[in-house]
């Protein structure tokens, strides 16, 4: 009964972040749990590398692909080409430009989260000061997405002035080094605004190390387990709690009621994300709550 | 050391990549009876195709006694290249006639910038007497940051359908890249193998100084050696945007060593002198089949990398070891 | 046919040649001759356009020239064989011959059917056999010079220059090129030739010219000097009669090797078949053979660079010792090896002469783990001046230094280890008489001082000067044993010669 | 060419990179306040002590005529190493009294980690006679995979304020990091100048054969050259892992071709032989005093990557120029 089981690839943009580690790892749990055969496949934040992927699948016969994508514009052709092999593809996290590239998206709000967020970076900085915004991958969407809701609330208040922009790649170390320099330019910010959390604790340890951490504010995305402790620590000021299990299960559930012959799906899911403050750090652990 | 360009029947028939190959295949085969499909075979040759062009390139390099660092950046400007070129052709529907000649237009644009940053590194190296790794490593840095220039950080997309049949179509039931490569890899070996320019290539890396003594013009050779590995990366990066139907600003990354596996499993040494382009496209074809066979045999992602860098190794030694015994 | 008019080339400052005038007629081969660092090769580099900048005017067919690199000069009629080989490693014979003159078919491509028939003739003139389709990395050193010499054949010339052309071949095998010569001359050409064998100088030469420190000392006929005037031209002084002196011979035995056997590393069969031979404190054994006959191999095995002999046994300072696995160890027991290729093997160029003479004994040199500057110095002046190493400062590159003077600083490198036995693989090639005559010296004085010495050397006059015995190879095995008082030079190269 | 190991002071002056730096910082000084402040220069000098720190492993390599292209993956699993040590150390409470020694424990764990990759690389090249490109080039795979397996692909953080210590604290009003890597650049000053090892270093990378023939065990020093190569990346691996209090699986990515910039620039030559590890640290210095001003002078990324190309290649060629007038 080997060949009745159905075959789920998930293929993920990098392994090289935890959080799709998770991402990848949960996904793979909850389709093994269901009695469906997993597989993961690292694209090694290489579009044209997701692309052998996608034909190795396709070739391999795989029943349905669970896409962290690489590009949202590059990895359309990819999803593409399974899609018109009669193989559904199910994007987790990153977002493909073209909405009919995929069979659904299942994707944090991360617009409304940062927009969240931002109301509490507006107050935290009583109305008044300046900051640093470090950038995720300047190829992808959710760094958009999180910088423009960030902004649409921000930005309204003359008082709160942004004296840098920086992208550090969603790099640990590389936001440490950047803020590092950038505080030499600019040693008087009040806050710095993060893409996830990576860069956060990576700004974050700068700010320790230059004596600055209880001064500067940080502001991260994700909900990772580092960023967690170190708000319960009074280390960050906030972050911005993903589900990334949530989007790995939709995945996975789509995907069985796919095989059970649905053929609609919502073209766009939108994962609920919450704000993560000293206030009910508590409640939350490493992507997700306690 | 019968790396001579001569008797060359007797030195194909010495090929210890085959060996490795062989093995390897055998190996998958047993273990994945999808190995050994069709879809699966034309699949491994659509993937390698990239690889090839590119490592086509570094052998010539390499022969010369050079490095070749920066392909994959010069690969991703090409792309990007080519991609604008075409989406401006896009974007005048008046020239809705020309499509055709747009699109074989915006792919020479883009081997001609490939071939004039590969001019570049050349000229340094030949002019200013830079090392070969020194002069790409910059080169590397300067394409990548070019690349992000061009395309201000966004990928090009929607490149349009006669364009991306170039890296997704088929022709005469083999896929187009495979074709391309193929083209590549003939035109490589008569060069090599049948031109003044391709003997002086194996004379200037065996002895510099000899060479110019003989009355070569070394500069002029290698200058024109790294800017056809510049041609290369640039066919490889149209390629691959072809594919994906999208350039990407970070294309190619670490493709360069890929691109020198290849070239040292397929048993040309990296001091310069000798080598073979059919060794290069056995050592691609060994590198596809293994990245194949690892996922096929359902091997972790992070035990992928282990296993692809002991086989590497393994492919040297045992290459190694009987050259050592002719020795 | 070529005149030099005030030619003077400076490297860094120095001087390498001053207002060097000298006329070069057509039809007549002219011997350029002077000890090491004259300035000959510098001279010839200028004539055949390896070096375009310098002083002076060069003449030829009596308009000036002034050539842009070594193919300006070729297509002129001006070719060189380099003293250094220059040849393109795994490139075979054929392709090393006609290499930046290949021959192409109507459609472009490389014509390798006329290039292979072209090069047979020119090295069956050569006398010489050789599969055509073999890398010259396989070849030996003599057969490389041959194929050099076949390379310049090729090319249509009116002055042919030969800067030592015959340093790795035997005196034997240079009669080919002795016809050639007399061929090139007989049909107009003019021919340069460099050598430090007076005796081919004067077999050969019509003219001489005598260079001495970048200046023309004397040009003349030939026929109106003799070897001894020659000479003193050359050093500026009168050189000394020498004497062998035969009581230091002891009956000591410091090596002994019996029945040492060495399989070929590729083909079937043995390299080194049989050998049994041994060699007293005190005494200079010289080893002759003709090109390949193995004496290298000899060396080397004994020296641990070739790995274990197939059989055999060794006896070295009075213990049975399984034949050395490593030049480190050989040298910790007191063996040592001057190698044959002095800038390959023998030194780190792009060190001073310091560096590289302290290199094999720095152990003792150290005090507590730290180099001991003030000693190292010491030693260094000590074998500086022991034998009269020709250097501004030990700070100096060696790679700067006159082939005679690095032949030094590898002897003392190895001296310096204070060995028992000290083996020396052809010590005086393409070193002018004078510093033969002190390199000669030297190896007497040590062997008088209880020191072992093996001398491989190919040419007999030199063993005739100073071993004391001669052991004769020939295909791997050692065909006779002469005291040197008891041997010819018909009875020794008759020993040498394969027996068909 | 003068760059032979005598007449230390002599060479010294004739440091071309410094000319280089001091343009450099003149312009960023020109055009930002900011860079002559005291916090900003330290804060160059501790961004730097980790590239410092691998720079001078690779110097010894690059003298000894070899290559490491693994440093960056063997600098991420020594971190790894050790700090995977570090939380067991923290996990165990009744270990508590000894944090200090379980520190250090984590630490010389890391730092022999790498000794044992670096050995490997060592063992490879001597016994195997592989090309030191293409061994490390496999461990660069390998050890990336390592520390992927080791880590299962998630960092470890939190490793205790002792050990955050070594990356972000203060000695004598010095960064710690800055106080190792001088250690670390005195002690191989010391090695290539007053010891027979370091002597070894330059005469096998001069002429191997030579160096055999004059009795020195080579592939005896080359192995240790690797395994010190190893060690010092690993050093680098706890320095980066400190600073961040937290080892990360994808740590020191591209790390090598930093490492090798930094040898360049300071004018030692790939093809070995030479070089001061007096020239590296000064090559260090720039590249670091490179990155800090194109932030302080608010350079865009993408030029960044261009301007960095650019004066790499003028930093080497300055440097060339001057030694071809010299010959
Ligand atoms: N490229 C160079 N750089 C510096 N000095 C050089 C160079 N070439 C030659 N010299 C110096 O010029 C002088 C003449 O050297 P040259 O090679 O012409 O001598 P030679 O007469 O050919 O000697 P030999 O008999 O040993 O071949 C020597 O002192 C040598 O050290
Ligand atoms: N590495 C090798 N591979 C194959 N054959 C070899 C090798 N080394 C030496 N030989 C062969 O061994 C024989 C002896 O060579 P060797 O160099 O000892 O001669 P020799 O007497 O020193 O002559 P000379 O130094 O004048 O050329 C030759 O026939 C040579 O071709
Ligand atoms: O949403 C994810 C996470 O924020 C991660 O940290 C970086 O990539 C984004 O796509
Ligand atoms: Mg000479
Ligand atoms: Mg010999």
């Amino acid at each position: 009964d080997k060949t009745q089981q159905k075959q789920i690839a998930i293929i993920v943009s990098t392994l090289n972040n935890p959080w799709f580690v998770f991402l990848a790892e949960t996904a793979r749990e909850e389709a093994e749990s269901r009695g469906y055969v997993a597989r993961i496949f690292d694209s090694q934040n290489n579009t044209s590398l997701e692309s052998d992927h996608f034909e190795n699948a396709v070739a391999l016969g795989y029943d349905a692909i669970l896409l962290n994508a690489t590009d949202s514009d590059g990895s359309v052709a990819n999803a593409r080409k399974a899609i018109e092999a009669g193989i559904p593809v199910f994007c987790m996290d990153r977002e493909l430009n073209n909405p009919n590239a995929a069979t659904s998206q299942i994707v944090s709000d991360s617009y409304s989260g940062c927009v969240e967020l931002g109301g509490l970076f507006v107050r935290s900085l009583g109305q008044k000061g300046k900051y640093v915004e470090l950038l995720g991958l300047v190829g992808d969407n959710n760094t958009w997405n999180r910088s423009k809701g960030f902004h649409y609330v921000v930005d309204h208040f003359p008082e709160i002035k942004m004296v840098a922009q920086q992208s550090a790649d969603f790099d640990r170390n590389k936001a440490m080094e950047v803020l590092e320099s950038i505080l030499q330019a600019h040693p008087d910010i009040d806050a710095v605004f993060c893409g996830n959390d990576a860069m956060a604790m990576g700004a974050y340890q700068a700010l320790v190390a230059a004596g600055k951490d209880k001064k500067i504010q940080v502001f991260g995305f994700d909900g990772s387990e580092d960023a967690v402790s170190s708000i319960q620590s009074d280390g960050l000021a906030a972050t911005v709690m993903q589900f990334p299990q949530k989007i790995a299960e939709t995945a996975v559930a789509f995907s069985g009621e796919y095989f059970e012959g649905k053929t609609s799906f919502p073209q766009k899911t939108l994962v609920d994300v919450e704000l993560v403050t000293p206030a009910n750090v508590s409640i939350y652990s490493s992507y997700g709550k306690e | 050391m019968n790396m001579s360009i001569t008797s060359y029947k007797k030195q194909l028939q010495q090929l210890q990549p085959l060996i490795a190959l062989f093995l390897l295949c055998l190996i998958i085969a047993i273990f994945s009876d999808r190995f050994m499909t069709v879809t699966n075979l034309w699949n491994v040759m659509r993937q390698i195709s990239v690889n090839i062009c590119i490592a086509v390139g570094m052998t010539l390099v390499i022969i010369s006694a050079g490095i070749d660092l920066s392909v994959g950046s010069v690969l991703a400007f090409a792309g990007a290249v080519t991609a604008s070129f075409l989406s401006m052709g896009v974007e005048l529907p008046f020239f809705g006639v020309y499509v055709g000649f747009t699109t074989l237009g915006a792919i020479l644009m883009g081997i001609t910038m490939g071939g004039v940053l590969g001019l570049v590194n050349g000229w340094v190296i030949t002019y200013f007497k830079v090392q070969p790794f020194v002069a790409t490593l910059a080169m590397l840095t300067i394409a990548r940051g070019l690349t992000m220039l061009w395309t201000q950080g966004y990928p090009i997309s929607s490149l349009g359908a006669p364009f991306a049949h170039l890296g997704t179509g088929w022709f005469l039931g083999v896929p187009i890249p495979v074709w391309i490569a193929a083209i590549v890899t003939v035109l490589a070996v008569f060069v090599m193998r049948k031109t003044r320019f391709g003997r002086y290539i194996y004379a200037i890396g065996g002895n510099e100084r000899a060479a110019r003594l003989s009355g070569i013009k070394v500069n002029q050779v290698k200058t024109l050696v790294y800017m056809l590995a510049g041609m290369l990366a640039a066919v490889g990066g149209i390629l691959v945007t072809s594919r994906l139907d999208s350039a990407q600003p970070n294309a190619g990354m670490g493709y360069e060593l890929d691109a020198i596996a290849a070239v040292v499993i397929g048993g040309t040494s990296l001091s310069g002198g000798r080598g073979l382009i059919m060794g290069t496209v056995l050592g691609a074809v060994i590198i596809g089949v293994l990245n194949n066979g690892l996922v096929l045999l359902g091997v972790s992602p992070f035990w992928q990398q282990v296993v692809k860098g002991m086989v590497i190794l393994i492919a040297v030694i045992i290459d190694r070891s009987q050259h050592k015994e002719k020795k | 046919m070529v005149s030099l008019r005030n030619i003077t080339k400076q490297f860094n400052g120095v001087y390498a040649l001053r207002d060097v005038n000298i006329e070069f007629p057509a039809a007549k081969v002219i011997a350029l001759v002077g000890e090491n660092g004259a300035g000959k090769s510098t001279l010839m580099n200028i004539l055949s356009g390896v070096y375009p900048d310098y002083e002076g005017e060069l003449l030829y067919k009596g308009e000036v020239v002034q050539f842009q690199g070594p193919r300006d000069a070729q297509d002129r009629g001006i070719t060189i064989i380099h003293q250094e080989l220059n040849l393109i490693p795994y490139l075979s014979v054929v392709e090393n011959i006609f290499l930046g003159r290949e021959r192409m078919t109507a459609w472009g491509a490389l014509d390798t059917p006329k290039m292979k028939s072209v090069a047979k003739e020119l090295l069956s003139r050569l006398k010489l056999e050789l599969d055509l389709d073999v890398p010259v990395s396989q070849l030996k050193v003599g057969e490389c010079q041959l194929i050099e010499i076949a390379k310049a054949l090729l090319v249509e010339s009116e002055v042919v220059i030969m800067d030592e052309p015959t340093s790795a071949i035997s005196e034997s095998e240079v009669c080919a090129l002795y016809d050639i010569i007399a061929d090139l001359k007989a049909s107009g050409k003019t021919v340069v030739y460099i050598s430090h064998k007076m005796k081919e100088l004067f077999t050969l030469a019509d003219e001489y010219v005598v260079l001495r420190d970048g200046q023309v000392v004397k040009q003349g006929p030939m026929a109106e000097v003799d070897e001894q005037q020659l000479v003193n031209m050359m050093v500026g002084r009168a050189l000394a009669e020498r004497v062998k002196c035969q009581d230091r011979v002891t009956d000591a035995t410091v090596l002994q090797v019996d029945n040492l056997s060495l399989p070929h590393p590729v083909k079937e069969g043995l390299l080194l078949e049989n050998l049994s031979f041994d060699l007293c404190k005190g005494e200079i054994l010289g080893v002759f053979g003709l090109m390949g006959a193995g004496r290298t191999e000899l060396l080397e095995t004994l020296f641990g660079l070739r790995g274990k002999p197939s059989s055999g046994r060794f006896t070295f300072d009075e213990q049975e010792i399984s034949f050395f696995t490593s030049p480190n160890q050989a040298l910790r027991y007191g063996l040592a090896l001057v190698p044959e290729d002095r800038k390959g093997d023998g030194l780190v160029l792009g060190m001073n002469v310091r560096a590289n003479l302290s290199l094999s004994v720095l152990s003792s040199l150290e005090n507590l783990g730290v180099l001991a500057d003030v000693q190292e110095k010491e030693l260094c002046q000590q074998y500086v001046e022991r034998l009269r190493i020709k250097t501004a400062t030990d700070q100096q590159y060696v790679g700067n230094l006159s082939g005679g003077n690095q032949q030094k600083v590898v002897l003392a490198k190895y001296l310096a280890t204070k060995p028992k036995v000290l083996m020396l693989d052809e010590p005086t090639r393409g070193i002018d008489v004078y510093a033969k005559q002190e390199i000669y010296d030297l190896i007497r004085e040590q062997a008088a001082l209880g020191l072992g010495v093996m001398v491989v050397s190919s040419e007999l006059p030199e063993l005739f000067a100073i071993a004391d015995r001669i052991l004769v190879m020939c295909d791997g095995r050692i065909t006779k044993q002469f005291k040197t008082e008891e041997a010819t030079e018909e009875t020794i190269l008759q020993a040498a010669l394969p027996d068909q």
